[in-house]
């Protein structure tokens, strides 16, 4: 039952790859896409379950297990894949090459959802370079030597961060007093005690690996890279999915190995919170001077994500619900946005910002969401990125550090403003460019129109009603601590 | 029972003789003999292997008693049992393997014959009972094999098999003082878990025995490619790639590791050496080593050649392992041993194949001929994939092992030593990725009817390569009896 | 009533010097060729006979010849070690004449090879005398004979190369003579005996009392450089490459093969019976031998390495060979010398092999000598290419070969040694040379070159070359199967050679 | 220190003569005259011998039949030595003239140095 929803996107690939016929092939992506999401809702429904696939070395085992934060993730992975995957159909008739495309982009749910499953660190490490390795494709899908060594550059990072990590864990591994994933830590804490110093660096080297992924400085110079000249549906799934992998990676690590009460207040805590709030606003700041639109989505991602981290480095409740919100939020608005993104490019082949004039008349439907989505993303209310960054704001407030406390805030509302800076001037520019620039409307088809408008609304209505959403995170809150 | 061990030692030495005066010339004839001899001597192994480890405490069978010290004799212990396994189970294989493709590279006679009776030899290595006897097979071997690196006997191998030849003899050379001092200093010869020397005596020359271990270290080093003596394994890469395969990824190389495996475990002793400043000088020579063939692999464009550097940054993980000098460390070693053995005589096959039948050899020539050797790269692939370290493919047990003995030891240089397995990770996966990554998503315009005349070989070429990465599978989903197995070897529970 | 084998010694040197007048006598090439096989082969027999009587009863005797007794007149003096060495230069010295016996006929002139093989004998007796001898004169009068015998067989191919090679030979052991006469002289100057066992008495007392010590130490200083000069010690070596390489096959093989063992020998016997070891290391003379054997070890293989002329690249390897055995001498040690007389007689093994297979490969090579025209000729004569590859592998130190065993041997007694790390580098060191320059020679012979070369090379080859060379291939076995002896079953010899030591 | 001189005068006389003879063969290029170089640092050495075993003023050790006083005689065993000697010296010294000749022959000199040089054009 647990290995559903793994083995059958991967499975089902191969079928993807070997189905030469679009539109048949299109459709087994759907069908795939809805079963997997089928099976994952199943799981959430069903008490929490554990499996052990094999044994390699004594208390070293591959097992599976659906506890609240798996089921959580398997659901907002499957919800932005969904779309995502329509989206896709429609896109790779411009962009060629559809077999490839679609078959690593299958695997990779099935992935995905092993990652979100994983129940011990060697599994996760299993499934996240699987990830890696399977993503790559997608980014290098253009075939220009451009494409390829932004494949590269991208496997390098991660690869190296999961490598971090995996040191990392041959240190921990002897003070587990059980090796799978418990909530609220599994250190042996008299053991533990003795080797803090050791220990937080051991922390620090895991979180800086798998931030590489979540694209924390110092290693996220691969998203700006990988993003403009990956495909649209995989610099959505990139920064919308695999960014919150490595966070996922990143809350196992905290909560689910060293645990909260174990790091807080601790110089490591501390240096990687510096970090987080580096990131964000170095990612805006970077994001306001670029030109090139997916670039300046990308460096976004970078700073957004990073408010996901700072809340989770926060280690307390407030902190972990605003990081959850945000990780959904940001997941549904980003992908939102490179989706329109990707539309512009085919309707237009324009990439560059300046060239944007004048762009809400021709592709109105594209222009509402992606609007939406940057008001989202900026935060400001009804959106539902606003319930996210208040969250954040207040969780840091009451932060036992004031300083940090403080910083975090400053650099909130900071980044905030630099968001608004470098996503509003396209949405006004694009509805009233200055003089009247003759535009006849090319809109894209409802295909690739379709799951935008999907996401925009999504993005409206949870910033309606958060309740169900918080509803349920505050149900798997406890469980973390 | 015991003069059984012998049996694979010496037959297929004869056989291989036979072969060189009998000179057979019909196909058929010649396969079969071959076949049935490399066939023949693996069985006995196995056969052997199963006597010793069936009885508790196996009494050595001697074939010559120089004197009351000296005598070349065999016994099998948990080591012998491990490595004399890999050998006879990858041998006939191998041979399956390279009747096919030798067919095409002539004096096939002459190459049989060595690549028999380096088989005997490679055996006698792993079985040997003493230092003596491991020194006579360790030269023998040397030569048994150097024919086969020279077989095309153009100026290329004649370089590379002189400096094989030389880099081995003058390794052996050093080692060999490290002999003379366990020979005067120790209580005997043969191997006893936990080292022979005899403390009392040695009292006092601990520095100057501990300078002869290093000595002898990189004596034995120099087959395992340790750097700086790691010059001629790439260049030996222009022997037939069966050779390469089997000799220069497994055999060869991995009877240098063994041989420091026993000059450490069962020679001068862990505990003699734990915390010495001998040990940092090793420990750090395989760390330069791991990092260094990694970096060299990455920056070398002949596939063979970068195979090559892959396996001296490989085998520097065992002999980083073992100079953990912990029976944990011993485990790791063996642990790598068994899995890089496996994963890398399948991507030398694969680059055979390759070779052979598109007749590149460089990587930048690969774009998308992936598409059209779909079982070769497939096995290439998931090779590549075990290298890397990928759970549950068997690399990763390796490196578990390696690493958490590394924790264990305490010694912070072990603790450089991880960093180094972790940065190798990565320039293994960024080496590997760029083969592949060429070979399934090509680049620009590729002529496609030259990509039409490529296609995978035959099946005496692919069926070794199925077996050996099924092999490879198997052995990772089966490690956890496996490595239990070789916990109990590394602290010599058998 | 005395056992009778104490006669042999003496019988042996008388045979062979009768049958070198015989032999003169004779002139007859084949005839007197067969007589000297009969010679080696009955002196070798006698000797292992005697060798036999002296090991089971762990004696050895002095055997006064002429009326005089002891301490005056000349004595000859038998044990285990002077027995065996007796042997094995009679075996080494008959096969190296069966070996290089069908070359033998062609380079020498039919009318002189009556003399070639008269000169032989005398030969046998003057290492049989140096090697028995208890008598200082006696013994440089036979190191006059043997230099002389040695020159004529260098120059019994007279070419113009070889002439100028022997003359130099001839200086130089002139040379040396002269200067071991001096050294005797002084000697017998400050002790008034000539008689080994007096005389070290003598010495012992002036060495306790700490009178005459310059002359002393002179006069040993002086017999030492004297005998290493014939010996080929390292910075005395020069002449020994032409000389060696140059002459017919067989003469290079008993030169290099027993020759210089011949004065090393009774280098040893001065060490150990007269001067004795003790003192050698107290004057320091130990640690100039050690010192120079070093030198030589290293320097003659680097020549060595230099060489294209393959019986050149042997003699020079020779030297370092040699080198080996002053080493173990200089360790000034019951272990080092009893190493270095193993390694007298492995070197008395392989080497002649080497020469007489690197002879007949030149044979069916043309006469040709330089290595790169040598390349693949181990296929016109396989018997002669495996020889040379064991006797070569064994130079470098393979285990179950000869090389091996005395190297172990060398190694161990080094470790006594205050240089222990500077020898045992240097064995090592030099291993590698030797796999320099034998392993090359080695590939060099079994890999066949392209057919045009070598049929540019068969067009001067004789057929009767081609022939296959019975007696060659009998000697060659013999050769190889006395270094796997060497190699495996060493333990019983060494026994003997430390017997015959302890009762020098 | 002439007192020194005259009691040895005969180890003297010889140490001269040798080191006249080692400088013949040392230094001269003519074979011929290195031989005549050997032949003088033989009869040095044996010089040297001789007045080794000579005694003031007894007569040679010759054995009449009757008494044996070996006080009146000098020490025989350094004579014999000598003509031991001699003799040696005497074959040695031929057989290097014959050489020589045979050399003369061959190349129509006997100058090292040229010899030296004629003999490595032949060698290649």
């Amino acid at each position: 039952m647990l290995l559903i929803p793994i083995l059958l996107p991967i499975i089902g690939g191969v079928f993807v790859f070997r189905q030469r016929d679009e539109k048949i092939r299109n459709r087994l992506v759907l069908w795939l896409t809805i079963a997997t999401a089928a099976a994952a809702a199943a799981l959430c429904v069903l008490p929490e379950r554990s499996l052990r696939l094999m044994t390699i070395e004594g208390a070293l085992y591959l097992a599976v297990q659906s506890d609240s934060l798996a089921k959580f993730f398997m659901v907002l992975i499957v919800v932005i894949w969904l779309p995502v995957a329509v989206f896709a159909g429609a896109y790779l008739r411009h962009a060629g090459r559809g077999q490839q495309f679609q078959g690593f982009y299958t695997m990779t749910l099935g992935v995905l959802m092993g990652l979100a499953l994983a129940d011990n660190f060697v599994t996760l490490y299993m499934f996240f370079e699987m990830m890696s390795l399977l993503t790559m494709p997608l980014v290098l899908h253009g075939g220009t030597p451009a494409a390829r060594r932004a494949g590269l550059k991208y496997l390098g990072y991660s690869v190296f961060g999961a490598g971090m990590a995996l040191a990392g864990y041959f240190f921990l591994s002897h003070y587990l007093v059980d090796q799978s994933f418990t909530g609220g830590g599994a250190l042996n804490l008299s053991l533990a005690a003795e080797h803090r110093p050791l220990l937080l660096i051991v922390f620090l080297v895991m979180m800086i690996g798998f931030g590489a992924k979540a694209g924390m400085m110092p290693m996220q110079a691969w998203l700006p890279t990988a993003h403009p000249v990956a495909p649209a549906p995989a610099s959505a799934v990139l920064s919308g999915v695999i960014t919150k992998g490595g966070v996922l990676a990143m809350i196992r690590v905290t909560y689910y190995l060293f645990g909260p009460d174990f790091l807080r207040g601790s110089w490591a805590q501390y240096t990687l919170i510096g970090l987080a709030l580096c990131t964000v606003f170095t990612g805006s700041m970077l994001a306001l001077k670029e030109k090139v639109l997916k670039k300046r989505l990308a460096y976004s991602t970078i700073s957004q994500v990073s408010y996901v981290q700072f809340g989770l480095l926060l280690m307390t409740p407030g902190g972990m619900r605003g990081a959850f919100l945000q990780m959904v939020f940001h997941a549904l608005a980003k992908d939102a946005l490179f989706l329109a993104a990707g539309a512009i490019i085919i309707a237009t082949n324009f990439t560059l910002v300046d060239q944007l004039v004048g762009i809400g008349k021709r592709m109105p439907r594209t222009m509402v969401c992606f609007s939406a989505a940057a008001l989202s993303i900026i935060g400001i209310p009804p959106m539902s990125g606003f319930i996210s960054k208040w969250h954040l704001a207040s969780a840091a407030l009451n932060c036992e550090s004031r300083m940090v406390g403080y910083l975090g805030m400053a650099m909130l509302i900071l980044s905030a403003l630099m968001t608004a800076g470098y996503l509003l001037p396209i949405v006004v520019r694009g509805f009233f460019p200055g003089r009247d620039v003759l535009v006849e409307r090319r809109e894209v088809g409802p295909q690739m129109t379709a799951p935008m408008m999907a996401l925009g609304a999504a993005v409206l209505i949870l910033g309606l009603f958060p309740n169900g959403l918080q509803a349920w995170i505050s149900a798997i809150l406890p469980q973390i601590f | 029972m015991y003069w059984l061990q012998a049996l694979p030692v010496l037959i297929p030495v004869a056989l291989g003789m036979g072969l060189l005066i009998f000179q057979p010339q019909k196909r058929k004839v010649r396969n079969g003999y071959i076949m049935m001899s490399v066939l023949l001597t693996a069985g006995l192994s196995f056969a052997s292997i199963a006597v010793a480890a069936a009885a508790n405490v196996t009494p050595a069978c001697t074939l010559v008693r120089f004197s009351s010290e000296f005598s070349i004799s065999l016994r099998i212990d948990g080591a012998s049992m491990v490595y004399g396994a890999i050998v006879s189970a990858l041998w006939p294989l191998i041979t399956l393997y390279s009747l096919d493709y030798m067919s095409h590279e002539g004096h096939e006679n002459r190459f049989f014959a060595f690549w028999i009776a380096s088989f005997g030899v490679v055996l006698g290595v792993a079985f040997a009972e003493d230092f003596l006897t491991l020194y006579l097979f360790y030269e023998l071997l040397t030569l048994a094999t150097l024919p086969l690196v020279m077989h095309f006997m153009d100026e290329k191998a004649r370089y590379a098999g002189r400096k094989y030849l030389v880099y081995s003899l003058s390794g052996a050379a050093f080692a060999f003082i490290g002999i003379v001092f366990l020979l005067s200093y120790g209580t005997t010869l043969d191997f006893t878990y936990g080292g022979v020397l005899n403390l009392a005596k040695a009292v006092g020359h601990e520095s100057v025995l501990r300078a002869v271990f290093v000595l002898a270290f990189f004596g034995f080093g120099v087959k395992a490619a340790i750097f700086p003596f790691c010059g001629w394994l790439p260049d030996a890469s222009v022997a037939p790639t069966p050779v390469s395969a089997l000799l220069h990824a497994v055999a060869v190389v991995k009877a240098g590791a063994f041989a420091v495996l026993r000059l450490i475990y069962f020679g001068f002793g862990a505990d003699f050496l734990r915390g010495s400043t001998a040990q940092d000088v090793v420990m750090t020579a395989a760390i330069v080593t791991i990092v260094y063939g990694a970096a060299r692999a990455l920056r070398t464009p002949h596939l063979k050649r970068r195979l090559a550097f892959s396996t001296v940054s490989n085998l520097s993980y065992i002999l980083f392992s073992l100079t953990l000098m912990l029976p944990v460390g011993l485990t790791g070693a063996l642990t790598h041993m068994v899995y890089h053995a496996v994963v890398k005589i399948t991507m030398f096959c694969c680059a055979g194949a390759i070779i052979q039948k598109s007749g590149r050899e460089y990587i930048y020539e690969f774009e998308g001929i992936g598409r059209r050797m779909p079982v070769v790269f497939g096995t290439f692939t998931v090779s590549a994939f075990a290298l890397i370290g990928l759970p549950p493919l068997g690399g990763f047990a390796g490196k578990w092992m390696i690493c958490s003995a590394a924790v264990i030891s305490r010694n912070p240089l072990a603790y450089v030593g991880i960093g180094a397995l972790i940065l190798s990770t990565l320039l293994t996966t960024l080496y590997m990725m760029t083969i592949f990554v060429r070979a399934w998503f090509p680049v620009g315009a590729v002529d496609a009817e030259a990509l039409l005349k490529i296609h995978d070989p035959g099946k005496a070429m692919t069926i070794p390569l199925i077996v050996l990465a099924a092999a490879g599978i198997v052995l990772a989903l089966l490690s956890s009896p496996l490595i239990s197995f070789l916990q109990a070897v590394g602290s010599n529970m058998l | 009533m005395r056992p009778f084998y104490e006669n042999l010694p003496f019988i042996c040197i008388f045979i062979a010097i009768m049958c070198g007048v015989l032999s003169a006598v004779i002139q007859d090439g084949r005839k007197v060729y067969r007589l000297a096989l009969m010679m080696t082969a009955v002196i070798a027999v006698l000797s292992v006979v005697l060798l036999y009587f002296l090991y089971i009863e762990d004696v050895s005797f002095v055997y006064s010849m002429g009326r005089f007794a002891a301490p005056y007149g000349n004595a000859i003096k038998a044990g285990p070690l002077q027995a065996l060495l007796a042997t094995a230069f009679a075996i080494v010295m008959g096969l190296s004449l069966l070996g290089g016996g069908h070359s033998l006929f062609q380079d020498i002139l039919p009318e002189k090879q009556g003399l070639y093989f008269a000169v032989t004998d005398l030969l046998m007796a003057g290492l049989l005398a140096l090697v028995y001898t208890n008598d200082m004169f006696t013994g440089y009068v036979f190191i006059e004979i043997t230099t002389i015998a040695a020159c004529a067989m260098v120059m019994a191919k007279d070419t113009g190369p070889n002439l100028i090679a022997t003359i130099r030979y001839l200086f130089m052991s002139l040379l040396g003579s002269g200067l071991f006469l001096i050294g005797l002289t002084l000697l017998n100057s400050a002790t008034g005996y000539l008689l080994m066992e007096p005389l070290a008495k003598a010495v012992a007392i002036l060495a306790e009392l700490g009178q005459y010590q310059r002359p002393l130490v002179v006069s040993i200083g002086l017999m030492v450089v004297g005998l290493g000069i014939k010996g080929a010690m390292f910075p005395f070596h020069l002449w020994l490459p032409d000389a060696h390489g140059g002459a017919t096959t067989s003469s290079s093989a008993i030169l290099s093969g027993l020759v210089l063992k011949g004065y090393i020998v009774l280098l040893i016997t001065l060490m150990t019976r007269v001067f004795g070891l003790q003192l050698m290391r107290k004057v320091g003379v130990s640690n100039i031998l050690l010192t120079l054997g070093l030198l030589g070890m290293i320097f003659g293989s680097l020549a060595a390495m230099r060489e294209y002329h393959v019986k050149r690249m042997l003699a020079n390897s020779s030297v370092a060979q040699i080198g080996y055995i002053f080493m173990g001498l200089g360790l000034g040690t019951e272990a080092g010398v009893a190493a270095a007389c193993f390694h007298i007689l492995v070197h008395a093994a392989c080497k002649p092999l080497l020469f007489i297979c690197a002879g007949r490969l030149s044979t069916v090579s043309g006469h040709h000598r330089s290595l790169k025209n040598l390349r693949g000729s181990a296929y016109r004569d396989v018997a002669a290419g495996v020889g040379f590859t064991v006797g070569a592998l064994s130079m470098i130190g393979i285990p179950l070969l000869g090389g091996f065993v005395s190297k172990l041997y060398l190694s161990e007694a080094a470790l006594e040694s205050p240089f222990m790390a500077v020898v045992l580098l240097t064995i090592a060191a030099s291993t590698v040379l030797n796999a320099l320059y034998y392993v090359p020679a080695i590939l060099a012979i079994w890999v066949r070159p392209a057919w045009e070369e070598v049929r540019f090379i068969m067009l001067d080859v004789k057929p009767e070359d081609m022939r296959f060379d019975r007696l060659f291939f009998i000697a060659d076995a013999v050769f190889i199967f006395l270094i796997f002896l060497l190699g495996i079953i060493y333990h019983p010899i060494l026994n003997v050679i430390r017997a015959g030591i302890r009762l020098m | 220190m002439l007192e020194a001189i005259s009691q040895n005068r005969f180890a003297v006389v010889a140490v001269i003569l040798f080191g006249i003879g080692l400088l013949n063969i040392m230094l001269q290029q003519n074979l011929l005259k290195k031989v005549v170089g050997f032949s003088i640092m033989d009869s040095a050495v044996f010089l040297l011998l001789a007045s080794l075993g000579y005694i003031e003023g007894h007569g040679a050790p010759i054995v009449e039949e009757g008494s044996v006083n070996a006080s009146l005689y000098i020490n025989p065993i350094p004579s014999g030595l000598v003509l031991t000697g001699i003799v040696v010296s005497v074959s040695v010294t031929a057989f290097s003239l014959a050489l020589i000749q045979r050399i003369y022959r061959h190349y129509g000199t006997i100058e090292l140095r040229e010899l030296l040089e004629r003999a490595k054009k032949e060698e290649d």
